[in-house]
């Protein structure tokens, strides 16, 4: 009898308390199997956001920080100076990332920091209740947008892989999506690709992974996937934007 | 090919999402029990027809599923 | 008198609006009323609580740690509140969903299947009225007939056809309580 | 108009709106989200502007640069992110422009905990921010009173050009209440002929700064904002005094802990002990003059400050005090709300002590 | 007798204090010009940023506001949202805008702000005494870089227009340079070109000016200007990156 | 090794690497940029890291990273700079992180002068953040006080597992001074073996964090930090008492001020009138104990705070002297500095108003 | 085509950019002078020559220079 | 004896490294010193200065408001500073660049024409150590020998070569002091 599908080591035994079917659970876990099945757990320290995931130090059993909100990048930055083999991993939301803390990851992208960044863009604030982040869709309601966003007033969603891909040292640059089992293994492996690239001392890498709001984009978790599919997506390619040559 | 497949009953959220993915229909939702948390928790049924290819573990947030192979 | 009620229940069961409906019908009663709800990180499936008063005097803290009743809706907020009660007070328990029994001795313990109640009645969301219905009819802290108008003025229109099922719902509570 | 029940941070939008505010630049936290999120719902409909910024940081610059074109503007937030505010609350009050800050305090430090404190308290009143400066800080007890507070903070702000602070705790914020939106009586107020709206035939153009490159012209810029500081310590401080009269304890408490210290005094009355209270709802300027008249009175044994901190308006309290009385502090930290139950407990303790 | 050119009155009679050859000067007066030429300055609102032209309150005749440092496009957001129909613009530097402020930019662009923000690159912080920027240069010397930047070490320089020109609202995207006359006038097209889009409504809009810092650099005026020729432009070429159909 | 000439930033830059200072984040501003100049030149030849960080909120930030990976590290700024910092420090104190924070302070409010001013006492002493915290705040008056200091600052911040600010003004920073780098005795330090240094071994995994979401476990904290800020006030009050005996009227002042006013109390005694002064070297914890000694000496009839600020410390004078006797106020902002001459005047009026 | 070039001489900082413009040289240091600030002012000579191409006065950063055509 | 000196001229002439050399000889001499520059944003051709101290007994302030002598090097820095020297003190007026005369007949005032005499040396940047010469005679602050051996110690090697042009500045400016 052999094993197919087991929880991996590098999460904790704590429940998460995330909302059902909420998709950080999955992304979370594909983390911790990267770091497990790339023996990095002995040497991860991981940064955990102000958002949903704000917990996430219970759940990775690595070595964890929790920076403020949007400072992740620096407070990893800080970390792997430190520990220059330490394999360091942000994880933020999109709120976190490509608001508050959009002059943190420019700037960890432009000095080629080499931690991994793990981007989780749910196209809301899903912690504080579903306002308005830099990436919400054009005409998609959020309590501080409630007619839905209007490009005129708040202009056009961030798309921050494309932006970051502007950075030379940012040599990794991937957008994921996990609304099924395919795109799931291929978060998978673009996550374990990025701590490949950051081991080997390449530079900043950064996967961009699609995921679900259903508490506050009002659906089930099932109806969830799908908008996530039909409308995230065709504003926000599934793509590899940069590269190191030598992961080619 | 056969497998089993094994839910860490009070891990379940109740999400539905590993009903969606499983190729051969067999995840449902189990409405006749609640769980610690207060949701029916998802569950097999034809466990026989299981393919093992562990796409409901890989779908669920909660890893509540545990796949083996027979 | 004074009434400070903690309702306490999963999230979704409505516990929030029951409290909200009833600070409604006491200021309608003209009395001085408040309503503090717990608040909390997007924990779905965690506990909700509010914190309802209603008095004739002017409200002082709008937290309750001395209820004089608490209506707990679910089995974490029984073993979380039951202690707040003061002696003598009341404690309504959704028997539907709480198979324990309160352990004090010194309050007045209800034990009410409002989940059964308004499963029978067709809808499962009503259970916060059928626990209001009983509340009420324990205490006094507010008319029926003012719940009932405030209820009507909220659906009004095409939503009109609710206020029948809420008023049922209240009387069924009630009726639990001999 | 009758009274209706309003959740506190709707009702504070609802107040500003009503006096005329007309601009917002907010970033979501909880426990404030419902400020914004009404805003953003009705302000347009008044024709004005709603703004989510991308951070803190921009939201009190967006204000910054909003009061200096002349607008009545508004931004609210808590902890946390008040204190990323704390550069611009210094430019602002250098600058003279008048706004309106809410701070619907949260538990500290760090990211702490979300649940109702006061222990912006120092930096509120004190000064978090960098240089000699201060605002005014207004901290209601009720739902109404902050409606009515919100209402004049922006008089306030415009008749100092200075920045007014409204601060309530999380409960302040997220409790319902019934609410009676009654005209505040407006303030002859000043021109704004400072205000940069393009020149439009003016002859001079106006500079919005806070830049004094020679120290001897900074200092005269600091003396100049103390004169105006005095003036205000002059005319708008702010108390509630409440059953002083016999008392043998006064309790200080402001903001929502007022409230629970009534019950408690009531409780205390009930053992045949008589306390009274002191509630500043200006929290600067500083009620000293109350205090110190209390610290005169000969049933006066002791002074009791409570609060959802670690202890900080206490000092303000010694200070007024002038050592003449004893003076004591309860507190609870990081979202943890005193019980009137702890309160008798603890004003029975020192007046065992001090009898 | 024909005026071929005089001092506009977009700038006040107050002498600068700039160092002797310091090329803000002729940024400046090139705003000054397109303002007055556009008819603007009765209705133009500056903001003036933290850096060596911290003063430029004093030299421009406009409303002006002096901002906090890196946040001259919030404040304009601020005031451009109040008063819709006024010319409003920022002047910064690059430690100004690419570093501290980098965020406020970002979103400025992203919510098609409706201002033109002038962007000095000198490629260095002048005002302080000479520390390194987001965009010094590989190898080039600077307090904070005394063996002059390291690529390992402190990244790649920051290419703000490309990064910007990635931002769908950013409508304006355009790198000159004033080292010598013709460029001088190109950079001044842009200026004024950058302000009929603003005034057209059209969205943001970021002229790029490389400019010298002679004082920091450690050369001569007229050296600097050949070291900005020969060693800026290769990196930060002088380029048109975004143009709306409208007004190409 | 001989006295050799300093400037103060870079004296106090090689004293952070004499005390094993290994990492530096900081961003420029006047008047403290040698500091991070010498960083950048030094600490690579020492194996360290020197880092511009694109702000000085993510200086602090990567100062919180690397405390919280257990190494030595430091950040240093000026008072807007500082402003900036404030949530970060928050999270830091809330976090219970280690780390040396440096404030060359100058005139404010805003953007103010450039010049010396010691008006960010407020925020340094009671908290310029959010929540209740406390740092220990070092005042040099001297260049080889300021290497002295930070020396030392490191291990208090160790042993506490605290900030640690150094508190300068324009003065320290930027003049040249005699120094000795004389080694301070090494403190008997606690390991960090709560530090994230990848497990490496070891079984539990270690956080960093300040979030304590129950509110009862937030104000358990708070209690436990107080618990150790009560140590702090207990062991590390440091403080200089000059001239005392005998003195009519007490001076309180730190920093470069308080030579100015020895120069000041040079001049009074030549005109027949005894003056002390109290030098808080620690201004929190204060030294609250030695100005309630003077209070109580019959010989002293008043204080006098002077400061580069309108006003801060002297209320911590007021709240040490408990009312005893009578407490004044002189200072000059914005960056302007008290001459002797002034406070030689200001300290004969008060006299001859308490005659 | 004769202009006429004239200097706000205090104005001057002795940078030397507008000489390096001129495309008849004709615009000089004049190392006689020193202005009220302490520096060399730039100067023309030679103003017959100059063709008022406002060349030095579009690269002076100080708004020292005004170009008249004749 | 305390010396509270001023130095002040246009940035580049100097005015710091006199300042610097003048404490650095001080030190040498066991005397406590101090020296504290005027700082501000980079404002080419505006005037700088520094304050120095030498003294027998510890340094009080650092600042220089009551000074023992003030060095001015150009015209601003003679209006600015010549109300701060105490009576009986000196005045150093670089009358190369000053043509103005002092107003005070309390003080004793030197003019001194360090950059004609520098000029005539070869090189105009040494017009401060001739200004320095010209203190130290007046003050004897410091002792000349002291002064040329540090300037030995920071010009040694290759630099060697302008340490007797110095010794000459510091020998002609004191020379302008009968
Ligand atoms: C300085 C500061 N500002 C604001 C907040 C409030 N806050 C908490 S989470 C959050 C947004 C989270 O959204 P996102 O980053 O998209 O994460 P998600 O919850 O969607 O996963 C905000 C604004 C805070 N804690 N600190
Ligand atoms: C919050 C804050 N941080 C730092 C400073 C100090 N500071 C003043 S100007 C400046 C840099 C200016 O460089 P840049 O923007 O490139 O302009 P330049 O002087 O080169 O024109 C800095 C860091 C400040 N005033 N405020
Ligand atoms: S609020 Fe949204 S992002 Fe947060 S846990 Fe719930 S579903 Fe996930
Ligand atoms: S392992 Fe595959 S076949 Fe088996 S239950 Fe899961 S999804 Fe269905
Ligand atoms: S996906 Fe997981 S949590 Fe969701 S229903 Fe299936 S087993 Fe339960
Ligand atoms: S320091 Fe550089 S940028 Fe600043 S004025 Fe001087 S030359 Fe210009
Ligand atoms: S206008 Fe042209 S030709 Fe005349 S002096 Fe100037 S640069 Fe020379
Ligand atoms: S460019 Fe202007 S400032 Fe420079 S030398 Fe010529 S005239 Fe003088
Ligand atoms: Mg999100
Ligand atoms: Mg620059």
């Amino acid at each position: 009898m052999a094993i197919v599908f087991q929880k991996t080591k590098g999460l904790t035994e704590k429940q998460t308390h995330y909302c059902p079917g909420c998709t950080h659970g999955i992304i979370h876990r594909l983390v911790a199997e990267s770091l497990e099945e790339l023996g990095l757990l002995d040497k991860a320290i991981g940064v955990a956001p102000v958002g949903c995931s704000v917990f996430a130090y219970d759940y990775f059993s690595c070595d964890m920080q929790e920076a403020s909100h949007g400072r992740a990048p620096a407070c990893a930055t800080g970390i792997k100076r430190v520990h220059p083999d330490s394999a360091v991993f942000t994880y933020q939301g999109d709120g976190d990332l490509a608001s508050i803390g959009a002059a943190e990851i420019v700037h960890a992208a432009m000095r080629g920091e080499k931690f991994t960044t793990i981007f989780v863009n749910n196209a809301i604030y899903g912690m504080t209740g579903g306002q308005m982040a830099p990436t919400t869709l054009i005409g998609q309601k959020a309590t501080t947008a409630p007619l839905g966003r209007d490009e005129n007033h708040a202009g056009m969603p961030l798309r921050v892989s494309e932006m970051l891909a502007t950075i030379p040292k940012a040599v990794f640059v991937e957008r994921v999506s996990v609304h099924d089992v395919p795109n799931i293994m291929k978060a998978k492996k673009a996550i374990k690709k990025a701590f490949e690239i950051q081991m080997k001392g390449l530079g900043f890498g950064i996967v961009e992974v699609l995921s679900t709001c259903s508490t506050n984009w009002g659906k089930t978790p099932v109806e969830a996937l799908k908008w996530l599919k039909e409308n995230m997506i065709p504003y926000y390619p599934i793509q590899n934007f940069r590269n190191p040559e030598e992961v080619k | 090919m056969a497998g089993k497949v094994t839910f860490d009953e009070n891990r379940c959220k109740g999400c539905e999402l590993c009903t969606t993915v499983c190729p051969v229909k067999i995840v449902i939702m189990d409405k006749d029990k609640i769980n610690i948390k207060g949701y029916h928790p998802a569950t097999v049924k034809e466990m026989d027809k299981c393919i093992a290819c562990g796409s409901c573990a890989r779908m669920c947030p909660d890893v509540v599923i545990t796949v083996e192979k027979l | 008198m004074t009434h400070q009620i903690i309702m306490a229940g999963f999230g979704g069961q409505g516990v929030m609006s029951m409290g909200k409906i009833l600070v409604e019908a006491g200021l309608k009663e003209g009395k001085n009323v408040s309503w503090l709800p717990s608040y909390g990180p997007e924990m779905r499936g965690g506990t909700a609580n509010c914190s309802v008063i209603i008095s004739e005097e002017p409200v002082g803290a709008p937290t309750v740690t001395e209820a004089t009743a608490a209506i707990v809706m679910n089995r974490p907020s029984l073993d979380k509140f039951e202690k707040d009660v003061i002696p003598g007070g009341d404690l309504l328990i959704n028997s539907s969903l709480i198979d324990k029994k309160a352990t004090r001795d010194d309050i007045n313990v209800y034990y009410v299947p409002a989940n059964e109640i308004a499963n029978d009645m067709g809808s499962g969301k009503i259970a916060n009225m059928v626990m209001l219905g009983a509340y009420l009819k324990i205490t006094g802290a507010a008319k029926e007939d003012t719940i009932m108008e405030y209820i009507a003025e909220v659906f009004s229109g095409k939503k009109a056809s609710v206020v029948p099922l809420n008023k049922e719902a209240l009387k069924r509570g009630a009726d639990c309580i001999k | 108009m009758a009274k209706e029940l309003w959740k506190g941070n709707e009702a504070i939008a609802e107040a500003a709106i009503k006096a005329g505010c007309k601009y917002f630049f907010g970033y979501p936290i909880t426990p404030q989200n419902e400020i914004p999120e009404y805003m953003a719902l009705k302000l347009p409909q008044e024709g004005g502007c709603f703004l989510q910024a991308e951070s803190e940081v921009a939201a009190i610059n967006m204000v910054y640069g909003a009061a200096g074109a002349g607008a009545r503007v508004m931004t609210s937030s808590s902890s946390p992110g008040i204190s990323l505010k704390q550069e611009g609350i210094s430019y602002i009050a250098g600058a003279e422009l008048p706004c309106v800050i809410v701070n619907i305090v949260r538990g500290g430090p760090g990211l702490g905990s979300i649940q109702p404190a006061q222990s912006d308290y120092f930096q509120a009143t004190k000064g978090g921010g960098h240089g000699d400066y201060r605002m005014i800080v207004l901290a209601p007890a009720s739902v109404q009173e902050a409606v009515d507070l919100v209402q004049e903070a922006f008089d306030i702000a415009d008749q100092y050009r200075n920045p007014v602070m409204v601060m309530g705790d999380g409960m302040i914020g997220q409790m319902m209440e019934p609410v009676e939106f009654v005209e505040i009586p407006k303030r002859q107020l000043p021109e704004k002929d400072w205000a940069t709206t393009g020149l439009r035939g003016r002859k001079e153009h106006n500079v919005i700064n806070s830049l004094y490159i020679e120290a001897s012209q900074c200092d005269k810029h600091n003396e100049d904002l103390f004169a105006k500081y005095a003036k205000m310590e002059e005319t708008e401080i702010r108390c509630e005094e409440y059953n002083l009269e016999g008392a043998e304890i006064v309790f200080a408490a402001y903001g929502t802990v007022a409230r629970i210290v009534k019950n408690a005094i009531k409780s205390l009355e009930k053992e045949g002990i008589k306390a009274g209270l002191i509630r500043p709802i200006t929290l600067w300027p500083f009620p000293k003059a109350n205090f110190l008249k209390a610290a005169d009175m000969p049933n006066v044994k002791a002074f009791l400050s409570v609060e959802m901190s670690m202890g900080q308006m206490v000092e303000d309290v010694e200070l007024s005090v002038k050592g003449k009385k004893p003076v004591y502090f309860y507190g609870k930290a990081g979202g943890a709300i005193p019980t009137p139950k702890a309160i008798v407990e603890e004003a029975k303790k020192i007046l065992g002590g001090a009898k």
